[in-house]
């Protein structure tokens, strides 16, 4: 070959397979294109899903035979995910962004004692919505500056933030149950519309709003380029510490979103509320395939993470499982559904290039 | 698509048996066929050099041999007996050391721990740290580098103090084969010379060695054969590295003929406005009171060695270090120190000096890593628009002949020389009034390397500014207009590129050098 | 209350210090209190009481610590308690047979040791036991849910029930309390979930089991401050084809029942109120001396509060008591 | 400057700090040397306990006082501090390993559980360590290899093992508490020798025994390069899978250590026992200057980390602080402790460079 001309060689690249010459070559492109391997993640996070139907199936045939009981028990899965995947959201991008936040559930705790005082439910539904997002905010936007600006380590912050956040939670409701007698707020929770609960299209639209921010704004973009390579971030001109304030001032903003949304479901707050949800929303983020590390995550993988989370333990609830039982069958099927998604990365990667062998 | 007719010339009398010998080895990865049919033979006690262009294979190959990669199909001999090393240790074993391309030194470990790193001296599972320290410092004195302490954490070193321990490494080792994988590109000019003495008493003793590089000249003074690579295969095995016309070889590894040779300087000066003047800029302990200015239009090189303070001193100009003291001022205006954001908008870019670690999101595709410090400007209202933008990275790729073009792939898959070229590219777009570019060659191979002389002189045509930094004397003369010579920490010379040669920058330059025990 | 925002103890939890008997003021005592950090309104009404008991009577000093997140936590907290060496101490352990060790050692100092609704195996790790009964409360809604639907005539009745921690061992017993019961009737619970004594996680289990059971004819959830959270979710599901029984008696659980208007029918009590009487007999440890209305000279040994069930019929009689 | 002679210039190294062309100049080479930043962020620890000692003297003048008392209350500190710190030692290997164990607090009282179980307390002492100690080796490689060789995400590993472990120790113990009847077992807690408690000797060996093995034995030295560069790791000939194993094992170990410690404390064990010391070791590991990101931690740190944790906590137990007032101002002396730590860095460099600056 080289003897052949250097301008036929050139034009035939005879060492790169086929595909790598036309830069533009459909074949593959879902594979490697943007997000592609994000979306075969996804897809088996789907495969997950329906084998958990499937168990739900088998195991309580009678339930699943009745259609209409299968549509509501759907609709009770999403509206059980709704809390958490709109905390989860947020998380998304604080790892993404190279951080971590253990302090959610604190913030939704101590927002959502905050709204339900007396003295801010005097101020009616829109005094309370306004409260609850303003405290997430707000001590998102202290997780932020402390670990922006403070360089304390993200997880010392947010840790030191969650232990600060659930005592001011418990001073201010006095460690009682904090009722909450708005009808708008305690409406959230019960309303439907179009048959479909108004929890699920909050959900649905911190979703979407998240996926739009990540996958299409400079916002998202500087989020995947400061958890990916900071340095890299910082000398192209971004700038790394205001994007981390963002990050977790959003996350907190989620987590006040999250707040009315759970405080509504359980008509009251109070300082032990949204127990251990820092734990959940980082397992199905990280089930979804957001990297612990940064740089890369997908917001469809972490709603998944979270539906598959609370398909799990509806499953368990159908079945009537005991605590303990329900924990150890629990962390076999994470386990489990981690390695489906792997099992299937090889097999696919193999049968393609089986394929390539063949065709080559 | 079967391989060509291999050009097959005289072995060199001098050269022992073949050690090592390579047929059909195939590599595949996803996507990509990175060794599609390679031969190689190595003999005991020469150098045999490995060429290629930027993403021919060579370091795939190499990693073949060491055991990192399996080979998916193909024959590996040792020795005259066929060996596949199914990892790292098993070559190790078999006599076979590696230094790659990418630094591969643990941070966190001392000199020595790292020098051993897997295979300590130690008893019961202690290590016997008193030998392992003296070893060490044999083994650095052996590479001329007796001052630097064994018990020192490689996190404090300089780059070039990190390249002396991955060969202190691959000297640890009893080895029949020491492979090295661009040892050069880190190096100064007074370092490569110590390499190469050092090689010249390996193969003394019978140790083969592999030595890719991208630079000619160093295959022509320290090569035996050349082994040529493009695009995964072999296209001429066994040249003689002394006289095989430098012409042959380039058209072998790329296919065509470049001629090696920096770009027309316009032939008037640049009279162009002034962009960028620096006054007196200092930090304790890196570099003092350098003054400098570039005009619009203009190239100014930088000389100097490795540990000199020039990417520094970068890194200060474009805010992405304080100044203790001194001003930056660009077009007139006082840049805010300490922010590269202010830079940025000023009309600065950088191209920092490792890729890796300083510029690169090495998970993300290839567009976003061009359109890194621009995205901004494809969008609207915050929104980006992600056709546009890889029009734009697409464009770039092929102005410097990226190699895969697909610029959706990862960077991470890019071979080395390539990721330098996304680096240098993401400045290409944009309105970049002044370009800092620091080593932008290291690791490019000799046809892109002609390109990017060509896009960084077309630059300045434009009107844009360049501050360069290389460690390559013969590239800051030949591309740039206005020379400055830099030794620790000092700006000791400057004069313009047609008055000064390559001799007096390097006197210059070695009065006072980073690794030498004592003063020139 | 567990209820609303209202913060001191109603008058009603704690004794007064009538004039005359053990009223009378006497030697000065200092009492070291201890109760796992509050995360619910039981725990927190339990703190709330005793502090405002200590402070009815004019020669108490309590010197409380809280202890963090467990056994643990608590041991390491009394023993610094311990060193600085209060008369009595009155504690509420994370969890009995954790601190029975604790107990022992500080009974062996000589210092006396009341022991708050769970119970220390040993009996020579303290001087008094004073607790509420797990078991009978238990009994009790498993009675009261067994004979309303023998009333109605519910034949093979649907029976749910939502516990409360289920680490705890209390929550054991109270089930245990519950399942023995109602299998003397011949029934049995169809489905049970755990909660975390919030509301937000009785919503949650509520909610998992509408889905378990389309069709229910009675609940037990073992705490009304996870039952604020157990009546939204009965409210989001829109299931009304049930009654409910409720635990530990708090205001807003008894006023929803003399109301009538949620299915909330009855709760069994498990009063908070305990600890305000550990402190009163604590404090006559402390001055050596007996209970008044009783003829023995020092306080007794044991006391285990009955659990009572209030209904619509008597919920005013209790409101007053609920926390 | 630039106009002076080469030698002169050389000698003084304007470029270059001095040690680095001078081979073994004494000046500064604590400072560069190995562990040297170790050292001087622990006398940053030390320092922060010593305000917190000088806190509890001024807000208990009283207590401190009495000299027998300090005394107690110090071997009480040490006390509370032991079973963590046994657990934080396995946890600082396995972070500097580039992993997380989120499990050990579950492993704890699995182990726990187990040993207490009557069929266990029928082998009396011996049989009771005996299999706390294979309890934890055990889950600790089932933790390793599903890490290793299940490539699952540690984080994820570890979080399904924390839920599955204390799911099965509440399986074991029927969720009743367990009490240990053996008199050896209960009497390591109330046993002291030479007026120290046991639990204090068993710490500082474990200590001792982690410090030697992370900063002598060629196990230690391929934890840092597993660690901080797997790669480099590979390269070199680690097993980097085989080692990670190793790393779980040990912490799970490590655990087994800590479930007797705390069976003996409480005489008793249940599943709900060490709850989230999980959190509370990896906080100690991180507050001691182990990176959370792998490669870099030292055995001191993390007990000085656990130290200052029950410091705080002594603290507030003898200022009869409520609950929610602790959780406050714990949240901002973990802030406070960090700052500290950095604020102190940052002086220390400047003094250092400004003293080089001077003597140039
Ligand atoms: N891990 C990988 N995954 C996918 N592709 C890879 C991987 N490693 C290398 N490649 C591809 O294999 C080909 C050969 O790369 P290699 O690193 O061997 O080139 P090289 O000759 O060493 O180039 P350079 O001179 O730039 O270092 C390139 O196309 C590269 O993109
Ligand atoms: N022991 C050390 N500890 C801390 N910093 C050091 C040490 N030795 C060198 N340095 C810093 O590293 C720099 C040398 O690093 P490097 O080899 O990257 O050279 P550079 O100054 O960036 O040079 P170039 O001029 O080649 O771009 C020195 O200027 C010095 O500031
Ligand atoms: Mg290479
Ligand atoms: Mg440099």
């Amino acid at each position: 070959m080289s003897e052949t001309t250097p301008t036929a060689t050139h034009e035939r690249a005879a060492g790169l397979p086929a595909e790598f010459t036309k830069p533009d070559a459909p074949r593959l492109s879902w594979w490697h294109g943007d997000g592609g391997e994000g979306a075969r993640r996804n897809l088996g996070l789907l495969a997950t899903l329906l084998v958990l139907v499937v168990i739900g199936i088998l195991t309580r045939p009678d339930l699943y035979g009745d259609a209409s009981w299968v549509w509501g028990n759907t609709l009770t899965i999403l509206k059980l995910a709704s809390v958490v995947g709109v905390v989860t959201v947020g998380m998304t991008f604080v790892i993404i962004g190279g951080g971590i936040d253990l302090s959610v559930g604190a913030i939704v705790a101590l927002a959502g004692v905050w709204c339900t005082t007396v003295a801010t439910q005097s101020y009616g539904a829109g005094g309370m919505i306004f409260s609850a997002l303003t405290v997430g905010l707000g001590v998102g936007l202290v997780n932020g500056l402390l670990i922006s600006y403070g360089r304390l380590v993200p997880f010392i912050a947010t840790l030191a933030m969650m232990v600060a956040a659930r005592g001011l939670a418990a001073e201010i409701s006095d460690k009682q149950t904090q009722v909450s007698n708005d009808a708008f707020i305690n409406g959230i929770a019960s309303t439907n519309l179009l048959g479909i609960p108004l929890l699920v299209y909050i959900l649905a639209g911190v979703v979407a709003a998240g996926w739009v921010l990540l996958n299409r704004t400079t916002f998202g973009r500087r989020t995947v380029a400061v958890g990916g390579n900071p340095e890299a971030a910082r000398l192209a001109g971004i700038d790394v510490r205001r994007h981390t304030v963002l990050l977790y001032a959003l996350s907190g903003l989620c987590c006040g979103i999250a707040a009315i949304m759970l405080t509504s479901q359980a008509t009251s707050a109070q300082a032990a509320m949204a127990n251990l949800y820092e734990l959940d929303a980082i397992a199905a983020a990280i089930i979804g395939g957001t990297l612990l590390s940064g740089g890369r995550g997908t917001i469809v993988g972490s709603l998944l993470g979270v539906i598959i989370f609370s398909t799990i333990t509806n499953l368990f609830a159908i079945n009537g499982l005991s605590t303990e039982a329900q924990n150890m069958v629990k962390g076999g099927i994470i386990v489990a559904a981690v390695l489906v998604q792997q099992v299937q990365f090889g097999s696919v990667t193999q049968f393609l290039r089986r394929n390539r062998a063949t065709t080559t | 698509m079967t391989a060509g007719p291999l050009v097959e010339a005289p072995a060199d009398a001098v050269a022992g048996e073949v050690v090592l010998r390579l047929t059909d080895v195939v590599k595949t990865f996803p996507g990509v066929r990175a060794l599609d049919g390679v031969q190689l033979a190595v003999r005991a006690g020469e150098v045999h050099c490995l060429l290629g262009q930027n993403g021919a294979g060579k370091s795939t190959l190499i990693k073949v041999l060491a055991g990192v990669h399996r080979p998916d199909s193909g024959e590996v001999e040792w020795c005259g007996e066929p060996a596949g090393f199914a990892n790292p240790q098993a070559a190790m074993r078999a006599g076979i050391a590696t230094i790659y391309q990418e630094l591969d030194l643990v941070e966190d470990l001392s000199v020595a721990e790292n020098a051993f790193l897997g295979h300590e001296p130690r008893r019961f599972g202690f290590v016997r740290r008193g030998h392992m320290a003296r070893r060490t410092r044999q083994i650095l004195g052996r590479l001329g580098h007796p001052e630097i302490p064994p018990g020192r954490l490689v996190r404090h070193l300089p780059a070039a103090g990190k390249q002396i321990v991955s060969m202190a490494r691959a000297l640890s080792h009893e080895a029949r084969l020491i492979v090295m994988d661009e040892p050069s590109a880190v190096l100064a000019h007074d370092e490569v010379g110590n390499l190469f003495r050092i090689i010249r008493e390996l193969t003394a003793q019978g140790i083969a060695v592999i030595y890719i590089s991208h630079r000619l000249e160093e295959i022509r003074e320290i090569g035996d054969r050349v082994t040529v690579l493009k695009d995964g295969r072999t296209t001429a095995a066994d040249l003689p590295a002394r006289d095989t016309p430098t012409r042959d070889l380039v058209a072998r590894m790329t296919g065509r003929t470049i001629e090696y040779v920096f770009p027309q300087r316009p032939a008037d000066e640049p009279a162009g406005a002034e962009l960028l003047r620096v006054d007196g800029l200092t930090r304790a302990g890196e570099f003092a009171d350098v003054s400098l200015t570039v005009r619009a239009g203009e190239i100014v090189g930088i000389a100097g060695l490795v540990g000199s303070g020039r990417s520094e001193l970068l890194e200060t100009i474009y805010g992405a270090r304080r100044a203790h003291a001194g001003s930056v001022r660009m077009g007139g205006r006082a840049l805010r120190p300490g922010s590269v954001g202010a830079a940025v908008r000023a009309g600065l870019g950088m191209a920092p000096e490792e890729r890796k670690s300083q510029a690169l999101l090495l998970g993300e595709p290839i567009y976003r890593n061009v359109t890194l410090a621009t995205f901004g400007r494809y969008a609207r209202l915050g929104f980006t628009d992600v056709g546009r933008e890889r029009a734009e990275a697409d464009r770039i790729a092929a102005s410097l002949e990226l190699r895969p073009r697909d610029v959706r792939r990862p960077v991470r898959t890019l071979s080395g020389g390539n990721q330098q070229k996304v680096v240098v590219g993401r400045w290409l777009l944009g309105d970049t009034r002044l370009l800092l570019l620091d080593e932008p060659t290291r690791g490019v191979d000799v046809g892109a390397r002609a390109e990017l002389y060509q896009v960084i002189r077309a630059l300045a045509a434009r009107g844009v500014g360049v501050l360069l930094v290389s460690s390559e004397v013969p590239e800051v003369l030949g591309l740039a207009d206005r020379v400055l010579v830099m030794r620790e920490g000092r700006v000791v010379r400057e004069a313009p590129a047609g008055d000064i040669d390559e001799n007096t920058v390097l006197d210059l330059v070695m009065a006072g050098s980073l690794m030498e025990g004592t003063p020139a | 209350g567990c209820t609303s925002n209202e913060t001191a103890p109603t008058a009603a939890q704690t004794k007064a210090a009538e004039t005359g008997g053990n009223s009378e003021p006497g030697k000065k005592v200092t009492i070291g209190f201890s109760a796992p950090g509050a995360d619910h309104g039981w725990i927190a009404a339990i703190t709330n009481n005793a502090k405002a008991q200590a402070g009815a009577y004019s020669d108490v000093e309590l010197k409380s610590v809280e202890a963090g997140a467990d056994a643990a936590a608590q041991r390491a907290a009394l023993s610094t308690l311990l060193s600085q060496k209060p008369d009595v101490i009155v504690l509420l352990p994370h969890d009995g047979k954790e601190l029975n060790a604790f107990g022992l050692e500080a009974m062996k100092a000589g210092i006396p040791v009341v022991n708050l609704d769970r119970a220390f195996p040993d009996a020579r790790a303290y001087r008094l036991q004073i607790k509420g009964d797990n078991y009978g409360m238990g009994v009790a809604a498993a009675t009261f849910i067994a004979e309303q639907l023998k009333a109605k005539g519910v034949s093979n009745p649907v029976i749910g029930e939502i516990a409360g921690m289920d680490e705890l061992e209390l929550t054991q017993e109270r089930s245990k309390g519950f399942a023995d019961t109602l299998s003397s009737y011949g029934l049995k619970v169809a489905n049970r979930r755990a909660a975390r004594f919030t509301a937000d996680s009785g919503q949650q289990e509520a909610t998992g089991l509408f889905q378990a059971l389309p069709r229910i004819d009675a609940i037990w959830n073992h705490d009304d401050d996870q039952g604020i959270g157990v009546l939204a979710a009965v409210n989001q599901a829109n299931r009304k084809e049930f009654f409910m029984v409720g635990g530990a008696g708090s205001k807003k659980a008894m006023e929803d029942i003399r109301a009538d208007n949620t299915v909330l029918k009855a709760t069994v009590t498990y009063s908070p109120s305990m600890a305000s009487s550990a402190i009163s007999l604590a404090r006559l440890i402390g001055q050596n001396r007996g209970m008044s209305d009783l003829v023995e000279l020092q306080v007794p040994k044991e006391i285990v509060l009955a659990s009572e069930t209030i209904t619509k019929e008597n919920a005013g009689d209790y409101l007053k008591l609920g926390f």
